[in-house]
């Protein structure tokens, strides 16, 4: 039932958008949130019933793919707009339409007093549009439809507070950034059209998967690769990796629940979302499963030092983001793809439970977002608090809360996979995370007071607290889906199963259960040890992250500005590209070479005009010699010219 | 229902009402407006018919109608028009934009009315008539009539530099199509100096009693692609449009941009491709590559521009860049995206260019930097400013991706370089673009803009048709692409025969680049 | 004896028109041009062309000539010779241009040969009694021109009338 | 080559350099009437050659023109000494450019 | 000469009846008879008109011995020279009671003008067409200086007159060496002469170069063109709305005849001369008409510019570019007659306002009289549906249909330029404003609205349906060869 009515589940919130936003002006609050939050929650619903009647199908057939009309047809060119769905699409629809509602529920109370309200949830509605489409997306042209779509709406709730210069700027980059990323992207799907002739997720795999010959598995680089690398470029901007993550910081200039909705659980795992979805692909690609691991690991280990020192709460979460993006893109690149999205999953939770705490937290302390001014939050705010302590927790990896479990997986894919450096690096970034995580909650809730006079923190709503409680929930229980092999089956594995059936595998070596316990443990103490670190650092010893600053003085600064990859892109690439555009390309090569040409010939036949007149000098002598002068020369042209 | 002479009221119309606006002395301006929409939008209704009863599944010409013009003993020149999938939409997007642009000047101007409604009147007439016309003379005279209006609309109702932009617009475009003219009168003679018939000459090509020599073809490809060059414009010959754009009145603009520019993509598609198709294929690599050039330069010169109109006018340049790449690839995305690209084009930029206009009329600058916060003052204005800007970029689900994607499969067919060139246009859009839109609309409240208000009634209705059409198209493309697959499969016939084995042209530049084991067809 | 004559009146011919160039006052040159057609009249006559001889002398010289010699006195005699001369440059370059066309010319005309002439259909043979034989002619074969040029003499008539006469 | 042309020629070419060279309308007038007068000359002298009688005819005729031209042009340059006392061609450049 | 041929000339006899009628006017017609002036000389044109058409579709012949020779081409030289002077007269009639030279002369010398052009036109004898232009040259220079009191006007006289018999001297030698070589000055008898030759007789080339220098002056050739801007300008506007057309047709028409009948063995030698001056003629004529801020000055420019597109035609020498040739003409009649005619209906009192910014605001100032001339530049520049544009379209082609593409080209960048100039004439009149102070405008009679009217509507139609007159100007090229 529910798989013919498939549709339903992107256009319900696209409803939502055009009444909110053509008529939520004239609408009511109450009118506007009726309607946005109980579209949200109809996807929801309409997801979860999706997701019950795939369950009810047998492994095999849980594939229900269906094509509404030709979108575009040209030539041997066509994309349809078809949507997919399969458990790796049921998983994130899950994902999208519950995290999604939640957070609506939550903005209910967060942004209760804005003027915009009905703008906000008309995006918020938007977005979710955009998001399923991209998630149930049947080909990859439709995909990309939704991949721009939530580039739109990001765009756009960035830049909700419009008149700070900041939101409109954070705005821009961040369209702008994802459009670079959204360029490769497209060209990856050009490259697919032109190899395979077709757009279809379904038909495109399964001609990589039964042409073995033309696509050998192993094979060096080829036009595979190519493809896989370029869309991997869309990756990067949209899940803000290296080098385009530079846009995903700037965005916290949005409300908080969007960046606990956008950029933290579902917009930025679009990107691996989507190479989870071409694994088929990437898994026949080496070299770029190389890329996308190293690309991957650096991020999560270059975003976790920025963390370190980052003193705005919401930037703190933002490198979180990345870090973890960056983690989901290692198990990818180390070919768990399961992995990858279990941790999506589990991010999504617990990320978007610290974005809403945070805005809680900011909320209490009336806007305040500085980590040096807050403190002693604990007792003012106390489920936010405790809220807040599962999710980081569950961030840190401790057992048995769901990040463990997934990072976990992730981490031991990573040596299983034969890549012991970055198993190495990425127990280091685990620890980093811990340590991260804990100085944000011991810099905002323990310790003594430091915000401003005159302010009084005070707990939220209901309507925002609930949200919180259920996410905690989620963080707390969400990993057990998921248990380790030595635990249990992985079931979150074997279901998504069917929609990486045709992924290619390598032999992978076998390992004991003891080995891989022995692991889980380790990773366990050295979160642990990141927590301890924390706790000596921003608690015990009061004084004692500034000493440290003080004495890695030039790391500290190096951090603290985030590498200055900004402004390195600012001098390397946004400058020159200005300056060439309005002084060589615009003043020098339009106006000084091809005007001044147009021009030149204008006033070379006037200055020929001026000449003539020179030589109309009136005098009638003169015209007699000008007859004599033709004269002789008609003649001399008659004697010696002719012929 | 066969509605004789079809083509012939609805190109003539608008003329018919433009001479009645001056035959009536005592009218008011008030008058004079309704008539000239109401005649305008006749012709809107009149050429409704020609899209409910085209014939999708014909590449041949449908409406067809000739009658005598000019006899002579040793041949005669036709009033012959008629519509294909490639001219029928541009027929519509004239009659589309015309109502609308009448409708915008509606308050703006208030002075000389009676002859600035003429003037856009017998613009559209031309136009129109451009884009039927199946007689070479017949389309060059309307070719040429098209650019006298204009020329009144920019020197007359024009900013400031009015006179230099509208002495430059006459000079460039007549220069290229004077030649073309010499170009015509060749082509004539050669083909035996009895018939002018598009069709009648392309037959006599097709069954090869009619050839010239490469030399002669590409000579004649050259007479005829500059004038549509710098019609279009084609990098180098662009640097007329920023100026005539900027100085021209808002309705000068919207036409200038929605369907002057197409004149030129047209004609290339109309007379180039199937007249000399080896010289087109052997210049396909220059052109291809002027039109990259076209595309990356006009997008970041865009990108530094002070002046909104100017900003636009660049970004033409650009997005015309992509139609005339489009063209060139040869192949049915290409050419389609192209002709979608074209009537996008027309949609968002003439909604640009309108948009601008109101914020003109508001704030009497054009300035970008005068701007900021405008979203306060006008929500509604921002917000369809953004839909225009968003399909101006190439959003999935607005018209601009559409054509883009279409082409960009072309092009990344035929050339890898290009084609990602191309598509590195679209991130160079998206930066100027919403970099002007942020300075425009968003930012702290400006006092500037106190006064500004929303728009009103009549900008609704001037601006809702055209995002309409522009969602339709995003979404539901089929409709318009349908009805252009048979014509452009025509035309590429025409190109693919000249590529024949044995053919005088080989064009190995751009397919040199495929890997091995992707060739297409 | 041809000869003879054609190099002495040529030569007076020749010498008396550099003369009407060469006179700085328009009154010498004027009667430098009556010497020279003069001499051109013996010359006709060494043509064997006596009606134009006399004509030459008669109406030429003796009625046109005589007519800007009027003028001449009438207006200014003497003014030419102080006359400034706005472009110095022309005398020279008129002489250059004037010296090319010469040797340009005579280098084309050089291969001059009546002889080579083929009988022409309509040619008028001369004879004898030229003077009645021109008279007969002047009313019949060229009555058209001639009758033209009696229009020419009445825009003339016109033109003086209209021009010259007192202010009305 | 014929002596009367070789003269005719020399004579046309004086008058046509004293034209540009004299400094008096009249004077440039009877340079004219020297170009006409070898236009004659060489009438006759080809009549004379082909033995035929129209040439004459020519040289009547053009008399006749060279007598009208020489009233109208006698007029003219009455009316310009009226109106400027100058018979100077290089003063009647009011108009030029 | 017999009576039938005399029934021939009657058209011509007409006129110069009519001349000496209107001369004899002057000192013996009363006062209340001036007014009358203009009316005589239409009638007199009239007239002609009307006898002229009885000769439609008569068997071509030559008469008066091989002088004259009447066929299609004399026919339409004779009809255009009749429209040129019945129009100039009309438009003369205001013009002339303003500036006080309302005289019967004036008329007499427009008819004289008009027979020594068809003359020229009809004449097949060298010596005839000398006497015709001469007749012509006569009558324009003595109506250039007509406004006695005027300096100008005197000094455009003396011009046209000292350079015109200047270059009259050049063609009568020229006529000489021409006769000296062939043994005729009677074209058929000249061409049969060159062609039993063999090889060219040494006297025709120099003879044809002076040929080409003496009726290029009339034309306005470049170099020969000098005295043109300077006649224009100085001379009173109808007399120069008359000039631009007149003068320069019979020149053509002249030239037409002497090459095409009379020296078509030497057409390679002439073909490339004209092509130069052709070239140069339209080049230097459209880049000094730039700089101009005269209006009269510019118009006279772009006279010579205009006979530099008529050229095309004769260079060509095929059927069609006589055809086309003749037929811009026409058209290049209408709108040089209807350009002047604005010209000096705006011009006031003392033929002074000429000026461009005397034509600032006209489009408000005088709607009608600014569109007549508005269209009349658009005609002028070769804008579609004029009738400008159907000339240079037939032009260039037989151009290029002759393999003269590289002509074609240059007329045609020739075209870009001129609309420089005359676009700026627009602009004055329709994107400026009247300075302040600008004085009214003269009111215009009606004879001379409904030649503008009638003119602007010829524009129009030729521009749209050229179909009679082009076949009429080929029936008339007919005549030549």
């Amino acid at each position: 039932m529910m798989t013919e009515l498939l549709w339903l589940l992107p256009l319900v919130p696209l409803a939502g958008a055009a009444a909110t936003g053509l008529l939520g002006r004239r609408l009511p609050k109450r009118a506007v949130t009726l309607v946005a939050v109980g579209a949200s929650g109809a996807a929801f619903v309409l997801a979860l019933a999706a997701f019950m009647e795939l369950l009810s199908l047998a492994p095999g057939d849980r594939r229900i793919e269906r094509e509404f009309f030709t979108w575009i047809a040209a030539g041997d060119f066509t994309a349809q707009a078809s949507l997919l769905l399969d458990p790796l699409s049921a998983v994130m629809t899950l994902v999208v339409t519950g995290v999604g509602f939640i957070i609506h529920i939550y903005s209910i109370g967060y942004m209760r007093a804005e003027d915009g309200y009905y703008r906000f949830f008309a995006y918020m509605n938007l977005f979710l549009f955009s998001m399923l489409l991209l998630v149930l997306a049947g080909n990859f042209l439709l995909m990309f439809v939704g991949w721009e779509g939530v580039g739109l709406c990001s765009y756009l709730l960035i830049g909700y507070d419009f008149h700070r210069p900041a939101a409109a700027d954070a705005g821009k980059k961040a369209f702008v950034v994802n459009r670079i990323g959204d360029v490769g992207f497209i060209l990856g799907v050009l490259l697919v059209f032109l190899t395979f002739g077709d757009l279809g997720f379904g038909r495109v795999f399964g001609k990589i998967a039964s042409d073995p010959s033309r696509f050998p598995p192993e094979a060096g680089v080829g036009v595979l690769t190519s493809i896989a690398l370029l869309l991997f470029v869309g990756a990067t901007g949209k899940s803000a990796q290296i080098p385009l993550h530079v846009w995903l910081p700037d965005a916290m200039e949005g409300p908080t629940p969007v960046s606990a909705l956008i950029h933290a659980a579902t917009m930025v795992t679009a990107g691996v979302y989507m190479v989870v979805r071409c694994a088929p692909l990437f898994s026949r690609a080496p070299v770029a499963l190389d890329v996308v691991l190293v690309v991957g690991l650096a991020t999560a280990l270059m975003a976790a030092t920025i963390g370190l020192a980052q003193t705005d709460i919401k930037r703190v979460l933002a490198y979180s983001t990345v870090s973890q993006l960056g983690f989901m893109f290692m198990a990818a690149g180390a070919g768990a793809f399961s992995a990858g999205i279990f941790h999506l999953m589990t991010h999504a939770f617990f990320k978007a439970l610290l974005f809403l705490g945070a805005g809680s937290v900011i909320h209490a302390l009336s806007g305040e977002q500085d980590l040096r001014r807050m403190g002693g939050l604990r007792r003012r705010i106390p489920v936010t608090f405790w809220t807040m302590l599962v999710a980081a927790l569950a961030i840190s990896g401790i057992f048995p809360l769901a990040g463990f479990f997934s990072k976990d997986e992730i981490l031991w894919a990573a040596w299983a996979g034969g890549h012991p450096t970055v198993w190495i690096l990425g127990l280091l970034t685990a620890g980093l995370t811990a340590l991260y995580m804990f100085r944000l909650i011991y810099l905002a809730f323990f310790g003594e007071p430091r915000h401003a006079e005159g302010v009084h923190p005070h707990e939220s709503p209901r309507s925002m607290t609930g949200p919180l409680v259920a996410l905690a929930i989620l963080s707390a229980a969400g990993g057990f889906i998921g248990l380790p092999a030595w635990l249990g089956a992985n079931r979150f594995a074997r279901f998504l199963e069917p929609s990486l059936s045709l992924v290619h595998r390598g032999a992978v070596p076998h390992f004991s259960h003891a080995l891989e316990f022995a692991f889980a443990a380790l990773s366990v103490a050295v979160a642990l040890a990141g927590i301890f670190a924390a706790h000596r650092i921003y608690l015990a010893r009061p004084g004692g992250a500034g000493r440290i600053a003080a004495r890695w003085g030039a790391i500290h600064r190096l951090l603290r500005d985030r590498y200055r990859v900004d402004e390195f892109y600012d001098r390397a690439v946004v400058r020159p590209l200005l300056g060439l555009s309005e002084r060589t390309l615009w003043q020098r090569v339009d106006v000084g070479v091809i005007d001044r040409a147009v021009n030149g010939a204008g006033a070379s036949i006037l200055s020929l005009g001026g000449i003539l007149r020179g030589m109309q000098n009136g005098l009638i002598r003169s015209y007699a010699a000008w007859i004599l002068a033709g004269m002789a020369a008609v003649l001399l042209y008659l004697s010696l010219l002719r012929s | 229902m066969d509605v004789p002479f079809i083509l012939s009221w609805t190109t003539y119309l608008p003329a018919a009402c433009a001479l009645l606006l001056l035959a009536l002395p005592g009218a008011s301006d008030r008058a004079l407006r309704r008539i000239a929409l109401a005649g305008s939008l006749a012709a809107f209704v009149l050429s409704l018919h020609l899209v409910f009863h085209f014939d999708p599944f014909t590449g041949r010409m449908q409406f067809e109608e000739s009658v005598s013009w000019i006899r002579l003993p040793a041949f005669e020149i036709r009033h012959h028009l008629g519509v294909d999938g490639i001219s029928l939409f541009m027929v519509l997007l004239t009659t589309f934009l015309t109502p609308l642009v009448l409708l915008s000047s509606w308050r703006s101007v208030t002075q000389r009315v009676r002859p600035f409604l003429a003037c856009i009147l017998l613009l559209e007439t031309g136009m129109i008539g451009v884009f039927c016309a199946l007689d070479l003379m017949l389309f060059y005279v309307l070719w040429e009539v098209v650019l006298i209006p204009m020329y009144f609309l920019i020197g007359i109702w024009g900013g400031e530099r009015r006179l230099y932009a509208a002495v430059k617009f006459i000079l460039y475009t007549m220069t290229g199509s004077l030649l073309m003219l010499v170009g015509i009168l060749y082509l004539f003679f050669a083909a035996g100096g009895d018939t002018f018939s598009l069709v009648e000459l392309v037959a006599r090509l097709e069954s090869g009693a009619l050839g010239w020599t490469s030399r002669e073809e590409l000579w004649l490809f050259l007479a005829f692609g500059l004038a549509f060059a710098i019609k279009v414009p084609l990098v180098p010959l662009h640097t007329w449009l920023p100026d005539a754009h900027v100085e021209a009145p808002t309705a000068g603009s919207v036409i200038l941009a929605g369907v002057l520019l197409k004149m030129g993509a047209y004609g290339l598609l109309r007379f180039c491709l199937p007249l000399f198709p080896g010289a087109a294929l052997a210049l396909a690599p220059c052109i291809s590559v002027l039109a990259v050039i076209g595309i990356l330069y006009g997008a970041l010169v865009a990108m530094v521009q002070p002046d909104l109109k100017k900003l636009v006018a660049y970004s033409s340049v650009s997005h015309m860049g992509l139609v005339v790449l489009g063209i060139f690839t040869f192949t049915t995305p290409g050419l389609e995206g192209a002709l979608v690209q074209m009537v996008g084009h027309g949609l968002s930029t003439g909604a640009l260019f309108l948009l601008v206009g109101m914020l003109y009329d508001r704030r009497h600058t054009r300035r970008i930097a005068d701007f900021g916060g405008v979203a306060h003052a006008s929500p509604v204005l921002a917000a369809a400013f953004l839909v225009v800007t968003l399909s101006s970029i190439a959003l999935p689900g607005l018209n601009g991706f559409v054509g883009e994607v279409l082409i960009l499969v072309g092009s990344f067919s035929r050339s890898k370089v290009f084609g990602t060139l191309a598509a590195v246009g679209m991130v160079l859009g998206a930066v100027y673009m919403l970099r002007m839109y942020q300075r425009v609309f968003w930012g702290p409240k400006n006092p500037a803009n106190a006064g500004m208000g929303d728009i009103g009634t009549r900008e609704k209705v001037l601006l809702l048709p055209i995002l309409l059409l522009m969602l339709w198209i995003g979404v539901y493309p089929p409709p318009f692409l349908r009805r252009m697959d048979a014509s452009v499969a025509g035309v590429l016939r025409r190109v693919e025969s000249a590529r024949a084995p044995g053919g005088s042209y080989r064009v190995d530049f751009m397919d040199a680049r495929g890997t091995p084991g992707e060739e297409t067809k | 004896m041809e000869t003879l004559i054609f190099y002495l009146f040529g030569g007076i011919a020749l010498l008396a028109a550099v003369s009407v160039v060469a006179q700085k006052n328009v009154f010498y040159s004027a009667l430098s041009l009556i010497l020279c057609l003069g001499s051109v009249a013996v010359l006709f006559l060494a043509l064997e062309a006596p009606f134009i001889a006399a004509v030459q002398v008669i109406v030429y010289a003796g009625a046109i000539m005589v007519l800007f010699l009027f003028v001449i006195m009438i207006l200014d005699p003497f003014s030419a010779a102080a006359a400034r001369d706005k472009r110095k440059r022309l005398t020279c370059l008129a002489a250059a241009l004037g010296l090319v066309a010469l040797v340009v010319m005579f280098t084309l005309m050089r291969a001059y040969d009546p002889a080579a002439l083929p009988v022409v259909a309509g040619g008028i043979p001369a004879d004898a009694a030229s003077v009645s034989r021109l008279g007969q002619l002047l009313f019949t074969r060229f009555l058209v021109p001639f009758e033209a040029t009696s229009i020419l003499i009445l825009v003339a008539i016109m033109g003086v009338v209209v021009l010259a006469r007192k202010r009305s | 080559m014929n002596p009367y042309l070789v003269l005719s020629l020399l004579l046309f070419l004086v008058g046509t350099t004293g034209f540009i060279v004299k400094k008096n309308v009249l004077a440039m007038f009877l340079c004219v009437e020297l170009m006409l007068n070898a236009a004659n000359l060489a009438f006759v002298a080809f009549a004379r050659d082909l033995g035929q009688l129209q040439g004459q005819i020519f040289v009547f005729l053009v008399m006749v023109v060279a007598a009208a031209e020489a009233a109208v042009g006698l007029a003219i340059m009455i009316v310009l000494y009226r109106r400027r006392q100058t018979l100077n061609p290089d003063d009647a450049d009011t108009m030029k450019g | 000469m017999t009576l039938d041929e005399l029934f021939l000339l009657i058209p011509q006899w007409i006129l110069l009846a009519a001349a000496a009628a209107l001369m004899l006017m002057e000192p013996f017609g009363r006062p209340a008879g001036r007014r009358r002036l203009g009316l005589v000389t239409v009638a007199a044109v009239a007239a002609a008109a009307y006898a002229l058409q009885l000769q439609w579709g008569l068997e071509p012949r030559s008469i008066a011995g091989g002088m004259i020779r009447i066929d299609g081409f004399s026919l339409f030289f004779q009809w255009l020279f009749l429209v040129i002077a019945g129009l100039s007269a009309v438009l003369s009639t205001d013009f002339n009671q303003r500036e006080g030279i309302d005289r019967g002369e004036y008329y007499a010398l427009l008819l004289t003008a008009c027979s020594g052009m068809s003359l020229a036109a009809m004449s097949e004898d060298l010596i005839l067409t000398f006497i015709g232009i001469e007749i012509l040259s006569l009558s324009t220079y003595i109506l250039a200086g007509f406004k006695r009191r005027d300096i100008a006007s005197n000094e455009a006289s003396l011009k046209y007159f000292l350079l015109g018999s200047f270059a009259t001297a050049i063609l009568l030698y020229g006529i000489a060496l021409v006769y000296g070589a062939t043994g005729s000055t009677q074209y058929q008898a000249i061409r049969a002469s060159a062609a039993l030759q063999g090889e060219i007789p040494a006297l025709l080339l120099p003879g044809l170069g002076l040929l080409l220098v003496g009726v290029g002056f009339k034309i306005g050739l470049v170099p020969f063109h000098s005295w043109v801007p300077d006649v224009y300008e100085g001379a009173p506007s109808p007399v120069t709305a008359f000039m631009a057309v007149g003068p320069k047709a019979a020149g053509i028409a002249a030239l037409l005849r002497i090459l095409a009948e009379a020296l078509p063995g030497l057409a390679p030698d002439w073909t490339r001369i004209l092509w130069l001056l052709a070239v140069l003629t339209m080049t230097l004529g459209n880049a000094a008409a730039l700089v101009q801020s005269n209006v009269k000055r510019m118009l006279a420019y772009s006279a010579i510019a205009q006979a530099g597109y008529i050229l095309v035609g004769v260079v060509v020498h095929t059927r069609e570019g006589f055809t086309a040739a003749l037929f811009y003409l026409v058209i290049y009649t209408v709108m040089s007659l209807v350009a002047f005619g604005v010209i000096l209906a705006l011009s006031g009192p003392g033929d002074r306002r000429v000026h461009l910014d005397d034509y600032a605001g006209l489009g408000r100032r005088a709607p009608y009289a600014a569109a007549a001339m508005g269209i009349t530049l658009l005609a002028l520049a070769g804008i579609p549906l004029t009738g400008g544009f159907m000339g240079k379209f037939f032009l260039f082609g037989s151009a290029v249909k002759a393999g003269f593409v590289g002509l074609a080209v240059i007329a045609v960048l020739n075209s870009v330029l001129s609309v420089f100039y005359y676009f700026r004439v627009l602009v004055y009149m329709y994107m400026k404003e009247a300075p302040g102070g600008t004085t009214d405008i003269d009111p215009v009679s009606r004879p001379v609205w409904a030649i503008l009217a009638i003119g602007v509507l010829l524009i129009l139609w030729l521009g749209v349906s050229p179909d009679r007159f082009l076949a009429l100007a080929g029936y008339s090229s007919l005549g030549l060869k």
